[in-house]
């Protein structure tokens, strides 16, 4: 007889993970649900920094230059593909006013998605004709080259506006004072909390941390993106009630006393640390219940000897496995 | 234009020459500078120092010319380091294919220093393996934490006598099958590949980093949750290191104070051979004259505005 | 020939830094030129790069296997492998008309690896975190109320506590215990982070004087977060402008006089 | 330690999937390659309606393995080298223990060949640019050139390396060819200088930056720039042993040990893991939710933008 449970990340407490993330998944899930049914009570907050876009393309419009895009250096995953959804609301509008659009990319894969959705834009507004090859261009995927070809472009095409979201790094200050020195409206939004600050110093307009994801949903109020915010929201709160049920717990329990402490996977007994100077002390953070759920207990009894299993004859490759 | 509202907006180019020029002015006079070492360089320091002789080590190097400014310093510092504690090494990158050659160069210049200053000289294959470069870091410290000997698979070694072997032969490895099974894991890092490997491996292995500046924030909540064991941030990290190996924690003192207060880590000794002032030194004071630059910057600005306000007659 | 070459390097790599630095007064034509010439390597450098660390290690030797050589035994070849290479062809479709909704193929799968994997990290990475958030708030006890000083003041010095004994002592006491300064630094933290998360909830709307209150402060917790970062990075952003400064003014110059 | 036992270790069985280097393995590769191409002829016959369908079902198979990897129970203290699972829940356990390797580098072989896509639309614009004699054409030029030199040479010193230096001579410099001192020019001598000085002019734009942003106009302004300052001022080692040897002595003549809480570098550690950490912690961990968020979606088809 096996058990089903009988896991490595299982053992102990080290279900909650698992548990955990399968209650996020569920609540973002169960609220894409809610919204395609047709909820319509579900309410997003405003999100300064996207008002400002419809600003700074009417400038552009007005000026007759171009307006920038950067989805950020990263590979083609769920931050780029959010920033190209974003510039696709963006180029939808400034298609309406024949606004140029350059959309510069640093990853093959994302210019080829990029490709895809801004031609699609294109096609949708019956502009083909206003869909060039510098529309959307890959310049390159070395991050400083990158931020060299970038740069003169801002220089030369003198944009009017510049949005920089998606995954930036090091070259976000660049682009950021390159646009600033031609005069540019800059609506900026990373992921990394990292430049999120020179996006505040540097530009008009700054989304921070998550507002970047919200953005989409905030623009479009497509209902599965909207149901997804509020799946994220709920479990936020769930988080928040957890630290703060926790951080209550955790204070109690240290108040009390203990013989044993916990170091690792093992305990050891107050007397035995001291020296035997003292049998019991406050407990500490690591010996609490509230710990425990976090840090599964796992002593080397639950594991050694009680899985044995036979060795091969002849031990496999290492790269044994399939597709 | 009065002078105040001139000083709200000098000129960019202004700035960057007066830059230029006190950087310049700052390289030709390297300093000793008294200062406290950060809490989190201490445990860095304390963690490495006490690994019990010959330990084995993992050093992932993500980093190249780029941000040679600190990683450069935090390379060369960490090297010797190891040297003088006879740890084994092995070194990779997960981040950057050209990270490993950057590092090689280096590990070359320290191990002819090192020779140069009578010391024992480490050997590839005997001291140390290199492993070159496995490209995703994602999948590569996943598959180290679940498989060390499947990850590193087919890796080949060269030896001191030219020829080469199974990385697993060598005796830097030869008695480790898991990654439990190494002492510590260094990460020399300017990107996030730091978080990558503290996500996948931080539950098996002991991690101290080596990061940039730019890396720093977002690391040290990983060292406040104690993922990591230590992290020496940026270029004050590297001179902190320095000044360690040449003071120790609580070891060197002067007029009865020790250079270095201990902290929770207790007394380490300071380092008895090899180089100890190196880049750090060079570099730390002309940080101090870029940073007082940039304060004065920003001093002027406000005392401008509020002047140019008053001026008007405006409430500030 | 050596020496030569390392003073033409050298001064290669000066007069780019140059060039480039040049875009700092204003865009003019030698700065376009070493842009040109940085994209144009920057390309090429790509395609070796791509070439020598990711498709030859990871799928032409994967694919081929190894024949068995000396010491090294042979290793098999995953045939498989080469039916990624259509699928990733697929992309290039992308500038085809007919069938460009097919270069979505190579895409879904790259956004599917990528999206897997965060399920499977996200305990990972937060878990220890959010624990980590779970200050203790409550003082074990009261008196001091600051944490002791592993210091003391002799003859109006301040130094470590020179008693071996009384800074075991000391520290026993600190480690044991929790003061209220601890508990109110604990306080502020779990504050921090909670007005810092609420900012971050986008589906309520914020009514009275509290709520928009506790979003005004996440915010300014938020800045003040910010801030910290900028002033760590400018330690970097510098360290790196001086050791530019360092190559030019000290290794060139170095390189110029020893050389030619 | 007996190392026979790892050597062996190495060869590695064949199985349906892979095959010794010969006859037989390229037989199967021409056949893996017939597959995919077939596969792809087959899938351009898809009617319209299922396109959708297709393109999610790649999506979902793609991150399954990561998916399965994370709920599939693993074997408790399990060696996947040497050891045979002990039932039919381990065995797959031990086979995605064992699949991560191969799929993980799928990523990167497929971008590999993505990346033929990004190039044809750098040369096209600047071969349109020079056909056409638009502005700027002759710095196309320029590019091109640098492109096809840096690739050839980096390719043939490459090849060179790998193939043709056993011994390992061409560490030396002075058994270099033409082809090496020409790559080691490109690469080193200028491509590696330009991408550090780009690298390092961000130091001239914070400079900037801050000068024109830290102006104490609002609350958040001026609570990021004490905060930046603060930050600042703990970065030189010299003014805050310079102001700690002051609270030093203050707290000496005093005999008030509390002030030397009042240390900026004992401050700005206070400000540090009490405010930043956790200001970081709570957007990271917003953004990270995002992230999940966003995989799902795309995971399961649910994204209208999307890939489908």
């Amino acid at each position: 007889m096996f058990n089903w449970l009988e896991g490595q990340q299982y053992l102990d407490t080290g279900f909650v993970g698992v548990l955990a993330t399968l209650l996020v998944v569920a609540s973002i899930l169960f609220n894409i649900k809610r919204a395609n049914k047709g909820a319509k009570n579900l309410f997003i907050r405003r999100i300064a920094g996207l008002n400002a876009i419809d600003d700074a393309i009417g400038r552009a419009t007005e000026m007759g230059r171009p307006v920038l895009m950067v989805p950020g250096i990263g590979p083609l995953d769920a931050i780029s593909v959010q920033a190209v959804n974003i510039f696709a609301q963006i180029t939808k509008s400034a298609a309406q006013f024949s606004t140029p659009v350059r959309l510069c990319c640093a990853s093959a894969a994302v210019y080829a998605y990029a490709q895809e959705v801004i031609r699609d834009v294109y096609t949708e507004q019956g502009m083909n004709d206003r869909f060039m090859p510098e529309t959307v261009q890959f310049v390159s995927d070395q991050q400083f080259a990158f931020a060299a070809g970038v740069s003169g472009m801002i220089h030369r095409e003198k944009v009017a506006a510049t949005f920089l979201l998606g995954q930036f790094f090091a070259e976000s200050l660049i682009f950021a004072e390159t646009s600033n020195a031609v005069g540019a409206i800059q609506v900026a939004g990373s992921t990394q909390s990292t430049q999120t600050p020179f996006f505040i110093a540097a530009c008009d307009y700054v989304l921070i941390g998550d507002e970047f994801y919200a953005a989409s949903a905030y623009m479009t109020r497509d209902p599965v993106l909207v149901g997804s915010l509020v799946g994220q929201d709920w479990a936020k709160i769930f988080v928040a009630g957890v630290i703060m049920v926790g951080t209550l717990g955790l204070s109690a329990e240290m108040t009390q006393q203990t013989d044993t402490h916990r170091e690792g996977n093992k305990m050891v007994p107050v007397s035995e640390s001291t020296g035997g100077k003292a049998t019991t002390e406050k407990k500490k953070a690591a010996d609490t219940a509230v710990a425990r759920v976090f840090r599964p207990y796992i002593p080397e009894e639950m594991t050694k000897d009680k899985f044995t299993r036979e060795k091969k004859p002849v031990p496999e490759g290492a790269e044994e496995g399939g597709e | 234009m009065t002078i105040w509202e001139k000083m709200q907006k000098i000129d960019r180019r202004i700035l960057y020459g007066i830059l230029v020029v006190c950087v310049c002015i700052g390289l030709f006079f390297p300093s000793t500078i008294r200062t406290d070492p950060d809490p989190s360089s201490k445990s860095f320091y304390a963690a490495v120092q006490k690994l019990p002789k010959g330990s084995t080590i993992i050093v992932q190097t993500d980093w190249t010319n780029s941000t040679r400014g600190e990683s450069l310093g935090h390379f060369e510092n960490l090297m010797r380091l190891l040297m003088n504690g006879e740890h084994k090494f092995v070194f990779y990158s997960a981040a950057d294919p050209a990270a490993p050659q950057v590092a090689r160069t280096v590990l070359a210049r320290i191990v002819a220093e090192r020779k140069s200053q009578g010391l024992r000289e480490y050997k590839v294959g005997e001291d140390y393996v290199d492993l070159g470069f496995f490209p995703n870091a994602e999948a590569t410290n996943t598959s180290m934490g679940a498989n060390l000997k499947a990850a590193w698979a087919g890796r080949k070694s060269k030896t001191p006598s030219g020829t080469e072997i199974d990385i697993f032969k060598t005796p830097v490895l030869a008695n480790v099958n898991r990654i439990e099974d190494c002492q510590m894991m260094i990460v020399i890092t300017a990107s996030q590949s730091i978080d990558i490997a503290v996500q996948r491996l931080a539950q098996k292995i002991d991690i101290t980093a080596l990061v940039t500046g730019v890396v720093g924030p977002t690391v040290l909540p990983f060292y406040q949750s104690d993922q990591i064991k230590g992290v020496a941030v940026g270029l004050k990290g590297v001179y902190d290191i320095e000044y360690l190996m040449e003071y120790g924690i609580d070891d060197v003192k002067i007029e009865g104070q020790p250079y270095a207060t201990a902290g929770k880590e207790g007394p380490v000794p300071k380092t008895e051979i090899g180089t100890r002032f190196s880049r750090g030194r060079q570099y730390y004071g002309t940080l101090h004259v870029a940073l007082t630059l940039l304060i004065l910057a920003v001093v002027m600005g406000n005392v401008a505005m509020f002047a140019a306000r008053r001026r008007k007659g405006e409430k500030v | 020939m050596n020496l030569n070459y390392d003073v033409i390097k050298i001064t290669a790599g000066v007069i780019a830094t140059i060039g480039l630095y040049s875009i700092l007064y204003k865009e003019n034509r030698f700065y376009r030129l070493f842009e040109h010439i940085f994209l144009g390597l920057a390309a090429g450098y790509t395609i070796v790069a791509t070439w020598k660390d990711t498709l030859y290690p990871q799928w032409w030797q994967k694919m081929m296997g190894q024949v068995a050589e000396g010491d090294n035994p042979a290793v098999p070849g995953y045939w498989v492998y080469a039916a990624l290479l259509p699928i990733g062809l697929l992309a290039y479709l992308v500038f085809n008309r007919k069938h460009n909704w097919m270069s979505k193929i190579p895409i879904g799968v790259i956004l599917g690896l990528w999206s897997g994997q965060q399920v499977q990290v996200w305990w990972n990475t937060w878990g220890p975190q959010i624990f980590a958030s779970m200050q203790p708030i409550i003082p074990t006890t009261f008196s001091p109320l600051a944490v002791p000083s592993r210091m003391e003041v002799v003859g109006g010095q301040v130094l470590p506590i020179a008693d071996a004994d009384r800074l075991a002592a000391v520290q026993q006491q600190i480690t044991n215990n929790l003061y209220l300064t601890q508990a109110l630094t604990n306080f502020i933290f779990v504050i921090t982070f909670l007005s810092a998360f609420s900012y971050f909830i986008f589906s309520f709307e914020l009514k009275g004087k509290l709520m928009t209150g506790v979003n005004k402060f996440g915010r300014w917790m938020l800045m003040i977060g910010f801030g910290a970062i900028f002033g760590s990075t400018v330690m970097a952003r510098f360290a790196l402008v001086i050791d530019r400064m360092a190559y030019i003014v000290i290794e060139w110059v170095q390189a110029l006089t020893r050389g030619v | 330690m007996n190392l026979f036992p790892m050597m062996l270790g190495q060869v590695v069985e064949e199985s349906f999937w892979k095959r010794l280097p010969g006859p037989a393995l390229y037989g199967f590769l021409v056949l893996g390659l017939l597959f995919g191409i077939g596969l792809c002829f087959a899938l351009s016959r898809v009617p319209s309606n299922m396109r959708r369908w297709v393109i999610v079902s790649f999506t979902f198979l793609a991150g399954l393995p990561y998916v399965a990897a994370y709920l599939w129970p693993i074997p408790v203290a399990a060696d996947f080298q040497t050891e045979i699972p002990r039932n039919g829940v381990e065995s797959v356990g031990f086979f995605l223990n064992q699949a991560m390797d191969p799929v993980g580098t799928i990523t990167n072989i497929i971008q590999g060949f993505l990346l033929g896509v990004g190039f044809y639309s750098l040369v096209r614009i600047h071969l349109t640019k020079v056909k056409r004699k638009q502005e700027n054409w002759g710095f196309s030029i320029v590019l091109l050139t640098c492109f096809v030199l840096m690739a050839g040479f980096g390719l043939r010193d490459w090849q060179i390396r790998t193939f043709m230096d056993d011994t390992g001579a061409l560490n030396v410099r002075d058994n270099w060819t033409f082809v090496n001192y020409a790559q080691d020019f490109l690469f080193e001598g200028l491509y590696q200088q330009m991408d550090s000085a780009m690298f390092s002019m961000i130091a001239f734009f914070i400079l900037s930056a801050a000068y024109r942003a830290f102006r104490v106009r609002s609350v958040e302004a001026t609570v990021m720039m004490a905060s930046a300052l603060i930050l600042m001022l703990n970065l030189m080692g010299a003014l805050t042993f310079a102001q700690g040897s002051a609270i030093n002595e203050l707290a000496g003549n005093t005999n008030n040990l509390f002030l030397l809480n009042f240390k900026i570098n004992t401050f700005a550690d206070w400000l540090r893991s009490t405010m930043q950490i956790p200001a970081i912690r709570a957007i990271d961990f917003g953004v990270g939710l995002g992230a999940l968020a966003m995989g799902l979606r795309l995971w399961l088809g649910l994204e209208k933008g999307g890939v489908t």
